[in-house]
């Protein structure tokens, strides 16, 4: 019988599961041990596992996300929490030159696997430097593996497959999913990486979107219903690699898409899948794809203007309004 | 002091309310750091603080309005509610920021004080950070650059205890001495009674001749608690510590030490202080009122500003 | 008389010559004082300007670019070398969340007026954590705008607008042009920010290339022609803005348009560019975009691997002809 | 120590024939560190390098055959070519690389500590790194965790005075005590003679012998000297030092001491240098011949090996 359960319940489960499961996984990261994740996350784990696999950190995101890499090289396989991923930028060398790169250089003498977790993109007002979606960063780099669930179900079936690979994952959470309730598989179930799933199916127009903005995507898929437009509401979840399998084959199915990303419209994510689109399906694309974005700025704290910086549910309706009728 | 603590219980009532939102830092129970220092500055000096910034900024000197107007996301906030509580900027008082990264302010003063010297001016840029960021690569990097370089900068680092939940014993190998972080770099350091407002003025009058004159940086540390959460969103005391520490550090709160020397030494009365009392709250309730009545900024503005 | 000097020496110029200019603009990286820069663009400059204002630095990229941001607050302009764009990652952090975006956050009281410049992409066989092309990232961010000159000419009169912008400027330059020959204009000329160019002009296909694919693709346009292809060949130069003008022109004219880039292929900047040309001009496209894209791994050190890994004329050559022939 | 100097001068001179390409930053002058310290080790501890790294993955024992095929980029290389110069790792031995960003395998080696410790193991990390990497925030970071955490990981600074054109007065605040840097986390720290190969191993394997038992981590300096320039594309003294500085270091040159040394105290006789000249030039003889032989990886696996 499924039980209904917050994203942050599910990741706080998984994770427990998965330590319980395996000495060798531990969790590092600020504040993860005593004061249970910035987001409580980790609600329980000093007790349960103690400070030996659950390991507070100074203010040091390089040295410490340097040092799990080195752990993974050592056998282990470590769970970063990173507070929120604009932090991560800090260990982005560790990131980028040694985690994703470490197995390549050594001719697979080597390897690191390791998750790198944490929420990313914007939560409410919390102003330029902590509202940032960088997952098109880590998309673009060989060598890792980018995770962004939306529901529950997946958050917990993801980071378990995460946890188990061998390759270094980004796992992209995000503040205001952490209170978002769904229901969850039974027990230990996992979901593969790299698998994309159809949220809602529909025949007139595909909706791509994954984390936070999926939400919004199933939202205006409702309201087009009501104007009796059938949106199909594509879900990659996993962001690299890319299910382009699934994606095109809802594209070619209704030959007009939609992409909604939470973050810069410059370069961002939604390019690179429409790109993808293009390139695989362009003769069954009816005109142009259109990308709901958040706007070129760093994002302003007042509450009306985050607001605006942010594709919300009447944008998307109206792209694919765009989409649908534009000849 | 009194200004600072009046100002930021109001905030919390406003963030309550739904007026203020984000993440929002008090800055209650270390109000003397924020005085003490900056009254030992020149106008023409420079302050740099990190999230915890509205002590600092009205320390300076910024107009209650406009900061409260910053924290309430209106046009008339100093920033026009593009920065917010993490990142109130007000240049016209050279109080450049307010910024969020633990860490990653540390350059940018270091940066200015290196723009002072390149043009051979004479002022100082005095930098808060707490103790969170000590251990920080943007720390060491920094010190190490502006010790070599000889660069007019006061370090001056709020040890609070914690970072967050994290208290400096976990964070900083050695913790029962933060300034040996700076004798690493040859940085001349000291250590002041965070909570006594006089004593902060003095350690920091000092330190900022020496930084002057001899154009070399300092590292000063002042030892001090915060009485709140580390923000809006965390209680008082949670896992971390007990209440039976944060009411024992509220016995030398640096209101109540003051007000106890001023009556003691006769330089107030209790009637000065209620005068004060007063003045401050009505001052509180200008701000709040200005914010209030104040336009939120256009949507229209939203990519302005983001290129010259 | 137009002059022929190296991308080295036109870059030195330049550099010179607004230091002459301004003594606000000052040179700040590892060893560009007494060594003369890694790779001597900084030739002759301590002689001629002294330890102020030629500033050697400890290897410390996050704490020199954050110091070199704070300079330019305090009304400097500072141009930092990063010894190679690989070690920005180190400073990311400074980069985007000070430099991009302190002039936002302050409401416009504040300004960086910076430039960081170095070489990006690869050179020969110096492996993966020292071959890379980032600039899509750089690309992401509102608040920075990125130049990626090709030839002497456009180094010169691009680095002194850089230097001359209110904003900050990632400048990418690359190791195997600095030799370069070619001629530049007279004396202290600029060229705007933002303005692509054409390079060689054609009808029958557009190859669109910056930094040193520009000159992969001009050799490209070249072997065509002898099969009496006329490729146009446009030079975006400044990446962001993007002139997405003179590029939607040329495709809008041609119809058929290849990108090349030598970067990952996985949310390239390729992806961007190709995205917005969908989108301005749709229905002249004859078909979908082919990008020639640096190859989907961290770069090997054989040298065999290495000219397989980035993008040479025969596969932009065979791309154009993909575009050409396809129905 | 000799075939690390006659496979570097071998090194240089395939180089020179464009048999080996890229950056290729040769050890010589700085044997006696790489030596000296991994002599002190057991065959289970673990070694990181930073990019100068051929002396130290030979050092470690690895097969001259197979390190030269790398630098060479053949498929019979340690890492099938696809590391090269900078990037050696031989994981049989516990030689883990190879790392071209100043500063940033300091925390991979703090790293495999912390996994060492995890399983309570006994095994002990040697970490060698340039003097220029001190001052990075990497370093930092690193040594306290290390401290903080008590993880059992020898840092080994080879200060060889330089980080490419840089001296170290003009890096490292505190350059005549690089070991103050330490300090600053409660870390011992000591410093040796970097170009005697004896108390080079000396004070490591006393310094090894204190990380394992008392799983504290250790810095030690190592005082040493590069004859030639940063890269092969540098000069051996450019514009930042003078020949007469480098001809004076070269009067101590660790291989020259060891024999006056050895001779002076009858361990060996001159004969003995002889054969053993004799075996280190067949042995890299082998080595080219075995990598000039090889073959180049098949470009069909270029995208192999990313992921698992
Ligand atoms: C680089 C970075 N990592 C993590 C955070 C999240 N964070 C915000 S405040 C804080 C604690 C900082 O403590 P301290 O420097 O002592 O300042 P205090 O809050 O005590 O004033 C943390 C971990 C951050 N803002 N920046
Ligand atoms: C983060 C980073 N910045 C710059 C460089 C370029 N670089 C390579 S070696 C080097 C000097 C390093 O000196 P040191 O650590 O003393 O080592 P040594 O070369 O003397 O052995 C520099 C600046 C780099 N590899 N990584
Ligand atoms: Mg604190
Ligand atoms: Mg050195």
């Amino acid at each position: 019988m499924p039980t209904k359960v917050t994203y942050r319940e599910a990741l706080n489960q998984a994770l427990k599961e998965e330590m319980q499961r395996d000495d060798r996984v531990f969790l590092i990261g600020e504040d993860v041990a005593y004061y249970q994740g910035a987001f409580k996350v980790s609600k329980g784990f000093l007790e349960e596992f103690g400070s030996r696999r659950v390991v507070d950190t100074p203010i040091t995101e390089l040295g410490f996300t340097g040092l799990a890499i080195g752990a993974a090289m050592g056998g282990l396989r470590p769970v970063v929490e990173v507070m929120t991923f604009n932090f991560a930028i800090l260990a982005m060398d560790q990131i980028v030159n040694n985690a994703a790169k470490i197995r390549y250089m050594s001719g697979g003498q080597l390897s690191v696997p390791i998750v790198i977790r944490g929420p990313g993109s914007a939560a409410h007002q919390l102003g330029a430097q902590h509202s940032q979606s960088l997952e098109a960063w880590f998309c673009h780099v060989p060598g890792l593996k980018v995770v962004a669930p939306a529901t529950p179900h997946d958050a917990k079936g993801l980071i378990k497959s995460a946890i188990r690979d061998e390759n270094p994952v980004i796992f992209i959470e995000a503040q205001l999913l952490y209170p978002m309730q769904g229901e969850i598989g039974d027990g230990d179930y996992t979901i593969p990486l790299g698998i994309a799933e159809v949220k809602r199916a529909g025949t007139d127009v595909t909706l791509i979107a994954y984390s936070k903005m999926l939400l919004v995507a199933l939202e205006a898929a409702e309201k087009l219903a009501q104007e009796g437009i059938q949106a199909e509401v594509v879900d990659p979840r996993t962001l690299r690699p890319l299910d382009l399998t699934t994606l095109a084959a809802s594209a070619k199915k209704t030959g007009k898409v939609v992409i909604v990303e939470e973050g810069w419209p410059f370069a961002g994510l939604g390019a690179q899948i429409a790109e993808s689109l293009y390139r695989r399906v362009f003769d069954y694309l009816d005109g142009p794809i259109v990308r709901v974005t958040g706007r070129d700025a760093p994002m302003p704290y007042a509450r009306n203007l985050e607001d605006a910086a942010i594709p919300d549910v009447d944008q998307v309706v109206a792209a694919a309004r765009q989409v649908l009728y534009r000849r | 002091m009194l200004l600072i603590r009046r100002f930021e219980e109001r905030t919390a009532e406003m963030y309550a309310l739904g007026k203020i939102g984000g993440f929002c830092h008090l800055y209650i129970g270390e109000e003397a750091v924020a005085v003490g220092a900056v009254d030992a500055l020149q106008p023409d000096d420079y302050v740099f603080s990190a999230y915890r910034d509205h002590g600092h900024c009205l320390a300076r000197g910024s107009d209650p309005k406009r900061v409260m107007a910053e924290l309430f996301g209106r046009a008339t906030g100093l920033c026009k509610g593009k920065g917010g509580s993490m990142h109130l900027v007000d240049a016209a008082r050279r109080f450049l920021g307010g910024y969020a990264i633990v860490g990653g302010h540390l350059p940018l003063a270091a940066g200015v004080a290196f723009a002072v010297k390149y043009r051979g001016g004479g002022q100082v840029v005095l930098c808060f950070f707490g103790e969170g960021a000590v251990p920080s690569g943007a720390c060491h990097e920094t010190l190490n650059l502006a010790a070599l370089w000889g660069l007019p900068v006061l370090f001056l680092c709020e040890n609070n205890r914690y970072g967050m939940g994290t208290p400096v014993e976990r964070a900083v190998a050695l913790y029962s001495d933060v300034a040996q972080n700076a004798a690493a770099y040859g940085i001349e350091a000291g250590r002041v009674d965070g909570m006594d407002v006089v004593a902060v003025r003095d350690a920091v009058g000092k330190a900022v001749e020496q930084v002057r004159t001899r154009q070399r940086p300092y590292f000063l540390e002042a030892v001090t608690y915060r009485f709140l959460g580390h923000s809006m969103a965390d209680p008082a005391h949670g896992h971390y510590r007990t209440k039976a520490e944060v009411d024992e550090a509220k016995k030398r709160d640096p209101l109540l030490l003051l007000r106890t020397r001023m009556l003691s030494e006769r330089l107030a009365t209790e009637d000065d202080f209620k005068r004060i009392e007063q003045e401050v709250a009505q001052v509180v309730r200008e701000a709040v009122e200005f914010a209030d009545a104040s336009p939120v900024p256009p949507v229209t503005a939203l990519e302005d500003g983001v290129y010259i």
